[in-house]
């Protein structure tokens, strides 16, 4: 059963991946583990600047999910490229990196800087964080200031581009579509949708940014949709993600049309899953009739529907 | 830091809404220090996509057990609670920083807890008692219903209780009963953010330990849900990994 | 304690009714427990003609919550007139009509047609149906659309509006500006969230419709945020929904700025829920130290934040 | 329709991935009639917000029990499977409308199950052989593995067993075992749709009442989630109040 998926700039040896913001650098979880086992790790957000993000409470657990609002904390780019990113070589899985930032200029710097480190093998584009006051979600629900800063970063980057959409749109394919014309070589999907808990005794938002972005199993029937949907009219690669738990849940993403599947929330409950779910994959795979991952992908399109309706 | 399955061995409510618990460990390779704590799943399912950071409350390296002592909050604490004698545990061990009880050079501790923070403060008072150590205990409660292992302290040293409402012990709050002048060591302190703040205010220049309460993420250092500034110069710490204990003076409250 | 809540057309005696959509025209309930216990009824969405609705299966479970593309099947505005509404005069509880429709003709005839039967005390224009090919939807995603269809419709409406909002936006605050400028007496939010569930045994979408809304606990977070986002620039009423479980989900919402609350997917889980939640809600509130439900409603909102960021 | 306080009584795995339990129901002032289902609530917390369908497949009207057969085929089911004897079931019963066992004038049943169509017809024997009728049944598993009942059944009348791939009784399909013609008064089935197509199909023109599965939201008649078209003219009916056992010819599978 060959888990392989060959993606721009990525040869993954299997498709699952930690989602971004989820995993940190990946030291925490290199003393759980051994990292060479993951399909490729997308480290945590990148900015021009170290930032150190919002103010306590950050998260909240939520029914079958849970609001974050970290707000970008991150060393800034320079020492993400001096620091982490070289304890990363070791493991030889490729490196996906996070960009963020609040201005179109300071995208292109995060991205020039990364591409340039020879460090990562792909972007991933952040124009979807929900919890900064400036930048981010903006960009991320625009079609046109999609396209421009997608074609902006394109433009200065070595690597291939993978923009992170966020899903707190109408109109999902308007957005896939605007990133794929400026040159996003595939689309990561979805970042979190914008939530909030009010904190009953103090009768206040429990988060300090009182929003947070909502992720975990409660989103998967969103992010599936969106997948779906976008697969339909965009051809390049999609790297799928929105409350992944299990190797059941990659097959559903994988139908749907993403090519791999990252996992984020459900590194919190249970530090193992991603080895667990690789290590589960092949028979899930099996036990519906696939005889690799390739085979999988998009595998939920009919070509036409048989439901007929009786209107 | 160490995933663990471990077993449900005895259950006891001893107190308001206070359970303590006794799981087995399968082999107990690293032995916890006071102050770590076990980061600990609530469910089988997706419903609870957060663990639930717990303070180990005592050890049996022996028998290869953990006490831990918790009070129901909300839903978590309370799936937990319903956890039966023989039922399995999928438990973080090891996680954190915990008190630095064998390089401390000192004759006399203070222990002050308040509610849920007096749970890490026993494993914490037996282990300073091991090194030698006298230890005077001051632990604050909502009520007299609320208050639970006086009588275990009080065999490692002197207690003071005290009550928000007076039904039992000193009506007030701990730092009304902390001793002005000081002739201990050093003070270790767990409990809400609040009582943490008056009591550091109150003992500014003792040399201490405080142990920080936050909501957790990972709770191994991964998603930066829990950090806290320090106190000079820029610059933050994880609660989950370089906490929750940290030297009195070391981060901003 | 007093549970009372007048909003325009609705004298509420407590703050609680079922949903539309997740309570038929109240006779299965009725059998139940005695309806006048409730706050108001929902009920069923109505359109011109009788519809047969989408093909089966239309609903599916999610972790925390549901799919449904029931596709507004109803026997249509006349008959739901002439055969439903008398039975629920019995009971003396307000009852509101929810009004669905393809063109903003359809709209108008229905909510005209149920306006002047005397046998509803407000309307629910529901332009959020994310389950019907043609409208619904999309008057609920375009503001200029939504501004239209509320202004013909409360033109022909003898009782109070009240627009329900989708969710599936870039920007609620726009849209209830939108039809609050064109005349809704109030606000009636959230619909469901688009989502999608693909059966892995058969490789296709489980709903015979593809997609589906998504409801119940998951999309509380979503609920909770947008009803405080929208309840700080709009002044009319808003009746809150979206996962509404227990008591405490009720002073919840009521925090963020709903003076009401509707309960939908917790009817299928719980059928004596609502009755529960209105018994438990005084001792919820007292709990938190509030005096009344008309206490409670947007407490959550505290005139200035005490968080500083420390960027 | 009853909200009732279940308990479980008794608990076995009676065949791959089947499990039958006994629940003793409080007071069961109306006794369910066969073809009629329980709507069971799936845990306490908000994980699972729609309740499972599953056929009562005996009733002890003295004793206050209720059989359910099940079989595990995802998250719902496979909670079921994990009650523990003496927990608390939150379950709704006397759903929909059976099978018409009092109002029947014939001799002869025929009962034709499929896997999980298989436990309602358990009740259903028992009761028209209450009324005197003589009953046969086929019943249809996937393998030896997963037939179950068998015994129960020979004890009321005929059986034979299908699996489809041969490991036990005939090999085949339930189709290829009904009898050309009839000597029954009536035929009864219950199982996937596919199945009930194909029955339906064979015994045309015969009187027969088939059960139908189709996936449920709120099980009262209230949502519209399980409508199935009427054979004549237009309209349609719900399966969980109008059945979910309809005249074959009643409706269009
Ligand atoms: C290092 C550490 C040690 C702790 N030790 C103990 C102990 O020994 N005994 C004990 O009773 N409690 C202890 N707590 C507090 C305990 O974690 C919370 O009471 C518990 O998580 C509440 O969960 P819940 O689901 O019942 O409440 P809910 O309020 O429903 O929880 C929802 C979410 O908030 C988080 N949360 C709520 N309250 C707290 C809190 N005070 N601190 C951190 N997270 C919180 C939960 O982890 C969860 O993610 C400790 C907390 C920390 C950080
Ligand atoms: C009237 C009726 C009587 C039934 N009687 C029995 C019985 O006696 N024994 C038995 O084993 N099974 C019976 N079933 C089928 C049983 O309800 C499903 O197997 C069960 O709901 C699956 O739940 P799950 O969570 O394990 O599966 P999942 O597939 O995870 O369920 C997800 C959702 O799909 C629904 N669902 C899945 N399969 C079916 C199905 N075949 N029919 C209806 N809903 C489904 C579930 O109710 C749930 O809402 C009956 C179904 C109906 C409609
Ligand atoms: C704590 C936390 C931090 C996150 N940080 C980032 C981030 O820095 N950049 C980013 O693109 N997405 C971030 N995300 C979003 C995830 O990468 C992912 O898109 C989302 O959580 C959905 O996946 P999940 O349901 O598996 O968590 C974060 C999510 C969480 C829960
Ligand atoms: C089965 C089902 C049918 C629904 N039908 C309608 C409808 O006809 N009209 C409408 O405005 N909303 C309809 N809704 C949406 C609900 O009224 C409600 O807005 C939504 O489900 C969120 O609330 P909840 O999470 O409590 O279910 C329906 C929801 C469900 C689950
Ligand atoms: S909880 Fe994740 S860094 Fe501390
Ligand atoms: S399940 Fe709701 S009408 Fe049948």
């Amino acid at each position: 059963m060959s888990l392989r998926v060959d993606l721009p700039g990525l040869s993954l040896k299997n498709p699952i991946m930690p989602a971004s913001g989820c995993f940190g650098f990946g030291r925490e979880f290199s003393e759980l583990y051994d990292l060479h086992q993951l399909g490729a790790i997308i480290i945590k957000a990148a900015t021009q600047e170290k930032r150190y993000g919002n103010q306590t409470p950050r998260v909240a657990e939520t029914a079958s999910g849970m609001l974050n609002a970290i707000g970008l904390q991150n060393p800034g780019v320079a020492t993400i490229i001096d620091e982490e990113l070289p304890f990363l070589q070791s493991f030889d899985v490729p490196v996906v990196a996070n960009v963020a930032g609040s201005s179109v200029e300071e995208y292109v710097h995060v991205a020039r800087k990364l591409s340039e480190s020879e460090l990562v093998h792909a972007l991933e584009l952040n124009i979807s964080c929900p919890n900064v006051k400036e930048g981010g979600i903006q960009f991320g629900t625009d079609p046109d200031l999609a396209r421009e800063v997608t074609y902006k970063v394109k433009e200065v980057s070595k690597v291939p581009l993978y923009v992170k959409l966020s899903p707190n749109v109408s109109n999902i394919v308007a957005m896939a579509k605007a990133v794929a014309e400026a040159g996003s070589d595939g689309l990561s999907m979805i970042n979190t949708l914008t939530g909030m808990q009010i904190h009953l005794p103090s009768k206040r938002p429990l988060l300090a940014n009182q929003t947070g972005g909502l992720s975990g199993p409660a989103i998967k029937p969103i992010a599936i949709r969106m997948i779906y949907e976008v697969k339909q009219h965009v051809s390049i690669p999609i790297i799928g993600m929105g409350g992944v738990t299990t190797a059941e849940d990659v097959v559903e993403f994988l139908l749907a049309g993403a090519s791999a599947v990252a996992v984020g929330t459900a590194n919190f409950q249970n530090p193992f899953v991603c080895p667990e779910i690789i290590e589960a994959l092949p028979q899930a795979l099996e036990k519906y009739g696939f005889t690799s991952v390739e085979d999988c992908i998009g595998k939920g399109h009919p070509h036409e529907s048989s439901y007929l309706s009786r209107t | 830091m160490k995933k663990a399955q471990a077993v449900l061995a005895d259950k006891r409510k001893i107190a308001k809404d206070t359970y303590e618990m006794e799981l087995t460990v399968e082999e107990m390779n690293v032995i916890p220090t006071p102050g770590q704590f076990a980061h600990i799943r609530i469910g089988n399912g997706s419903a609870h996509m957060l663990r639930r950071p717990i303070s180990i409350a005592d050890v049996d390296p022996i028998q290869n057990t953990l006490t831990i002592i918790f009070k129901v909050i909300g839903g978590g604490t309370n799936e937990l609670s319903h956890c039966q004698v023989g039922d399995e545990l999928d438990v973080l061990i090891g996680c954190g920083q915990g008190y630095p009880v064998e390089d401390l050079a000192i004759q006399k501790a203070l222990l002050i807890g308040g509610g849920i923070g007096v749970p890490p403060l026993y494993y914490l008072a037996k282990r300073l008692r091991e090194q030698g150590i006298e230890v005077t205990s001051i632990l604050g409660f909502q009520t007299k219903e609320h208050v639970f292992y006086e009588k275990e302290f009080s065999l490692l040293g002197g207690v003071q209780i005290v009550t928000n409402d007076g039904s039992y012990g000193h009506k007030g709050f701990v730092t009304d009963v902390v001793p002005p002048v000081s002739d201990f060591g050093s003070y270790f302190t767990c409990g809400p953010t609040g009582m943490l703040k008056a009591v550091t205010h109150q003992l500014k220049g003792q040399k201490g330990y405080i142990s920080i309460e936050e909501r957790m993420g990972c709770g191994i250092g991964a998603c930066y849900a829990c950090v806290v500034p320090i106190a000079d110069g820029e610059g933050f710490r994880k609660i989950c990994k370089d906490g929750p204990v940290f030297k009195a003076e070391e981060v901003v409250l």
